[in-house]
């Protein structure tokens, strides 16, 4: 028990660190799930059935979701208004890549 | 000193998890990833309550074969918190993203510093 | 009688019934529910004011079927009632007043969501004004806060809603940092309310034990409520947000929410945890050096602005100086002043910022220099202001000299920190007398150049908006009724600060 | 135009030449701030009382009783339900309130009603020089997926199933883990995925702004006045005569589990706008 609680442990504060320090916020984003549904297995080994379930729907569930929309609106904004401007107004490193393949 | 620390892994994890939280919201310019510093400060609070409600080898407050005894279960008050909580830190959450939303809208930048200047600039 | 006892609950639950019902009206019936519930939660609290007063006592009230510390508890006395009237009665007014500010600034089709976010504001402050649990604080300090920001970004031009971000992410910083004192308050001593806290407190504090955690704790509460409140080193938004968001948005803010904080900080001090035990660990030196830093520089940085509602939205940090200095003193007649200014200061701004209105949208002036004149074609607007400006820089007669009097003489034998916090009174109300007399004397400065402007001005709307003028009389009566009769509400919270921990 | 896009583009201002000292330094003062709090609040941490241990000052007479007379006083067997939505319910009811606020606060911000400038060009820009009455393929495209049949085919699976599970989370909240809160999170999570596979046309049918709007309204005035109700009668001392029913049965342990059903279906309307509301600034 406490060795898997170890790694647990040691997974959140690595996902927590690599977070900060990602320049990609899609991939931010992505590692804040796997954040959540690690603690998620916590509050189990806590003896917290409740909190597990929440924080599955929520954290890495209702959240996340959140944050994908949030992302795609924004990539929908730009797009905008690069439609009406001719121009590219894209600053963000986060989604480069998604952008691209939209161009195409 | 590994002993105490061992004894205090929870705590000492939490609160490393709420420094980095805290320095994310603080520090970052990224609205989005400020928002995940957000959410990684709240559960680190989380996680140190509800580690002051759990006790070694009691199960969890679900009344099971009619058992009411209470050393059999542990204590249910940081569960209920933290559960008030989460709903909390989701609702601040999406009134953050939201506001991004419009920001981004405006002036087409995640950045809060940059916006800041943007609309110090507007008079 | 004993009904009354019901009453503040009634009116935490009318307030947020309220807010509830209104998601679904349209803006005019909106509009006159607010008022007709804001109404009767002012006239709910008075009736519990008076009910306090006369029995002399604290009355704890179960929320549910079970006793205090495993149910939800409300508990008052007659300073809490004092508050709840405090605010309820400065929402009700500034919404009555502020009609037709709002209506300039919000979209018609979202004006009901606004009613919406000032209702629940009053109900989450009558709940903080009332709690007697640490956890309840921290539920209805977020609700405040969403609504806060909510209120500053409902003007929706694009500097708001950066304005709004700031604001919410050092609020959710000050909140982190409070719920953190909470979780580690709970470990310790094991409760959530209030009174028990304060018997083990002061168990643990006699054996000497974790006396490092109970000092961190203090701290990381008092730095989270700080922040929220907007004490010096934390003040970067308080600009932004009460100079561009729409009036009654900036006087509900200033007035009513930051204040709230500060109750909230009091309870905490006195009920919570004792203030021996807060002397004892010496958070109140901070509180006191901030406080009195805060004074001088919010003087300073008003006195360096051109724009006028940055001017007055920056003497609120030095206002809120005043009162976290007050605290500081550390003696029951200290806080005693502190929450005389809180009333006093509240009463003030609100005035202040609502009767500025009209200058700020009637003739769009923007900077300080562009007020000259004014007071002739505004000839009601520029008398109420020049009232709320005398009261703040400290006129006899008015709210703010009846509380720098009191914070001078909570002041007087303290040793070396009477003579610092004096000195700061002093040159404090001098910088202050500076920048408001100026505003005052442009208001009635004859402006020959600006003759040709003036034709395209609105014309004064307190001709024919009777809510504003209705409004904006009553406080400056209240401004009155602080300054001449002070004597009264002094008793009120002396008596309630005996039977409040 | 283009030039002027390039002055105000934030790179050249913030990571361009004025800053980058100053991004230096801002990244070292975080983690030195960061170190520095940690290394405070660790020295707190160690001298706290231990994890685990059954004589700590949180395991009092406070949680004895939620354990040992909870199932008689509540009705519940979950005694984490029994204690957020009978004992200390004034902290929960301020939850939903908190919930509602957040609403309240996206809909001032992300509703397009169509009456000012900007809400018009917004309309404008979103269907692509189309108005935003005229609702065509157009309009699909931008919000909505293409046609993904792996997303439609295991939508068609998944939802069902979804909304089941959420549904019995929501009903068994007193009995088993869960319980209002997480149940409508998932109901909310399985809408979304319905509308993000099969578009907001589809949807419409059966959630649209009037749906969620009455819900929302009728479920916290339920739970409002339930809540008013309990706490009046407990406050005067007044029996609240409602039954508790068996321990461990559907329909027992009283007001729980009509406060269940309130939260559940609160919180899967908030989260469908929250959504919609972020998509295409309508729900």
């Amino acid at each position: 028990m406490d060795i898997i609680i170890s790694i647990l442990f040691l997974f959140l504060l690595v996902c927590a660190i690599a977070m900060s320090f990602t320049k990609n916020t899609l991939a931010a984003v992505i590692i804040f799930g796997a954040f959540s549904l690690a603690m998620a297995v916590v509050w189990i080994i806590m003896e917290s059935p409740d909190l597990a379930i929440t924080e599955a729907a929520v954290g890495s569930g209702v959240t996340g979701i959140l944050f994908y929309a949030t992302l795609k609106r924004i990539d929908q904004i730009d797009m905008n208004a690069s439609t009406m401007t001719g121009t590219t107004t894209r600053k963000l490193k986060g989604h480069k890549d998604e952008s691209r393949k939209r161009k195409k | 000193m590994w002993n105490l620390i061992v004894r205090h892994l929870n705590d000492l994890v939490a609160v490393a998890l709420f420094v980095i939280g805290f320095a994310d919201l603080l520090f970052q310019k990224n609205m989005i990833k400020k928002v995940i510093g957000l959410n990684v400060m709240d559960s680190s609070i989380y996680l140190l309550l509800a580690s002051q409600g759990y006790i070694t080898g009691r199960k969890a407050p679900i009344i099971t074969d009619g058992v009411t005894s209470a050393e059999y279960y542990i204590n249910p008050i940081p569960s209920g918190l933290v559960l008030t909580g989460i709903v909390v830190s989701v609702s601040v959450t999406a009134l953050l993203l939201s506001m991004t939303i419009r920001m981004y809208k405006k002036y087409h930048s995640l950045d809060l510093d940059y916006c800041l200047m943007m609309a110090r600039g507007e008079g | 009688m004993d009904f009354i006892k019901n009453f503040p609950f009634f009116s935490i639950m009318l307030s947020m019934f309220c807010a509830i019902v209104l998601s679904v009206l349209n803006r005019k019936a909106a509009k006159y529910m607010t008022r007709i519930v804001l109404g009767a939660v002012v006239c709910l609290s008075v009736a519990v004011l008076f009910f306090t007063i006369k029995r002399g006592e604290s009355y704890v009230y179960f929320m549910g079927h079970f006793p205090a510390p495993w149910g939800n508890e409300i508990r008052f006395g007659c300073l809490e009632s004092l508050f709840s009237l405090f605010v309820s009665l400065i929402a009700f007014l500034s919404v009555v007043a502020g009609t037709k500010a709002v209506e300039d600034d919000v979209e018609d089709r979202k004006e009901n969501l606004f009613y919406i976010l000032v209702c629940l504001m009053t109900s989450s402050l009558l709940a903080m004004s009332y709690t007697n649990d640490l956890f309840t604080g921290y539920v209805f300090i977020e609700i405040n806060t969403i609504a806060g920001c909510g209120l500053i970004m409902v003007r929706q031009i694009g500097k708001t809603t950066v304005t709004a971000i700031r604001y919410m992410v050092i609020s959710i910083l000050g909140s982190g940092l409070f719920l953190m004192g909470v979780t580690l308050l709970y470990t310790l001593t094991g409760h959530l309310l209030m009174s028990n806290i304060k018997e083990s407190v002061a168990v643990l504090a006699k054996s000497g034990e974790y006396r490092v955690q109970f000092t961190i704790v203090i701290g990381l509460m008092l730095v989270g409520l700080a922040i929220k409140s907007g004490l010096f080193p934390f003040h970067l938004w308080i600009p932004d947000a009460y100079g561009q968001s729409n009036v009654v948005s900036s006087s509900l803010l200033s007035s009513t929410v930051s204040k709230g904080y500060i109750f909230l900080l009091i309870k905490i001090f006195v009920r919570t945890i004792g203030f021996d035990v807060i002397k004892s660990c010496g958070v109140l030196y901070i509180c006191f050096t901030l406080g009195v830093v805060a004074m001088i520089l919010g003087s300073v940085m008003a006195l360096h602005e051109k724009s006028f509602r940055r001017m007055i939205a920056y003497s609120s940090i030095a206002q809120i100086g005043y009162i976290y200095m007050g605290i500081g003193l550390g003696t029951a007649a200290g806080v005693a002043a502190a929450i005389f200014h809180i009333f006093a200061h509240g009463a003030t701004k609100s005035l202040l910022f609502i009767s500025s209105s009209e200058f700020t949208e009637g003739s769009h002036t923007k900077t300080i220099d562009e007020l000259k004149g004014l007071g002739y074609k505004y000839k009601f607007s520029a008398f109420c202001y020049s009232v709320g400006a005398f009261s703040i820089v400290g006129f006899p007669l008015l709210a703010g000299f009846v509380s720098k009097l009191l914070l001078g003489g909570a002041a007087i034998g303290h040793g070396a920190m009477q003579w610092i916090a004096l000195l700061a009174l002093a040159v404090s109300t001098i910088l202050n007398a500076i920048y408001f007399l100026r505003t005052v004397i442009y208001l009635f400065i004859p402006d020959k150049a600006g003759e040709e402007k003036k034709q395209d001005m609105v014309p004064a709307y307190s001709m024919n908006c009777e809510d504003y003028v209705f409004g904006i009389l009553i406080l400056v009566m209240i401004n009155l009724v602080l300054g001449l009769a002070s004597g009264p509400i002094i008793n009120i919270i002396n008596n309630g600060l005996d039977i409040f921990s | 135009m283009k030039a002027e896009r390039e002055r105000n583009d934030p790179k050249t201002i913030i990571s361009g030449k004025i800053s980058g000292k100053l991004k230096a330094v801002y990244r070292v003062s975080a983690v030195v701030l960061a170190v520095l709090l940690f290394f405070m609040l660790a020295t707190v941490m160690i001298g706290m009382p231990d994890i685990g241990n059954k004589n700590n000052p949180d395991n009092n007479e406070v949680a004895k009783r939620y354990i040992e007379n909870g199932l008689e006083e509540t009705g519940a067997v979950n005694i984490v339900s029994g204690m957020i939505l009978d004992y200390r319910a004034f902290d929960t009811f301020g939850e939903s309130c908190v919930l509602f606020a957040a609403t309240i606060c996206v809909m001032i911000m992300l509703r397009i009603d169509g009456q000012t400038k900007e809400d018009d060009e917004e309309a404008n820009k979103i269907t692509f020089g189309i108005r935003e009455s005229a609702f065509s393929k157009i309009d699909s495209r931008n919000y909505e997926p293409e046609n993904d049949s792996i997303l439609k085919k295991s939508a068609i699976l998944v939802v069902p199933l979804i909304l089941v599970f959420g549904i019995y989370v929501v009903l068994n909240g007193h009995i088993s883990p869960g319980g209002g809160f997480s149940g409508g999170a998932i109901l909310g999570a399985g809408l979304i995925l319905f509308l993000s596979a099969f578009g907001f046309s589809a949807t419409e049918k059966f959630m649209n702004a009037k749906t969620v709007k009455i819900t929302t309204l009728v479920s916290l005035l339920v739970y409002c006045l339930a809540k008013s109700y309990s706490f009046f009668t407990g406050a005067n001392h007044i029996e609240s005569g409602i039954p508790l029913g068996t321990p461990g049965a559907i329909l027992s342990s009283g007001l729980i589990l009509v406060l269940n059903i309130c939260v559940g279906l609160v919180v899967a309307c908030t989260m469908y706008s929250f959504y919609a509301l972020v998509r295409r600034g309508r729900i």
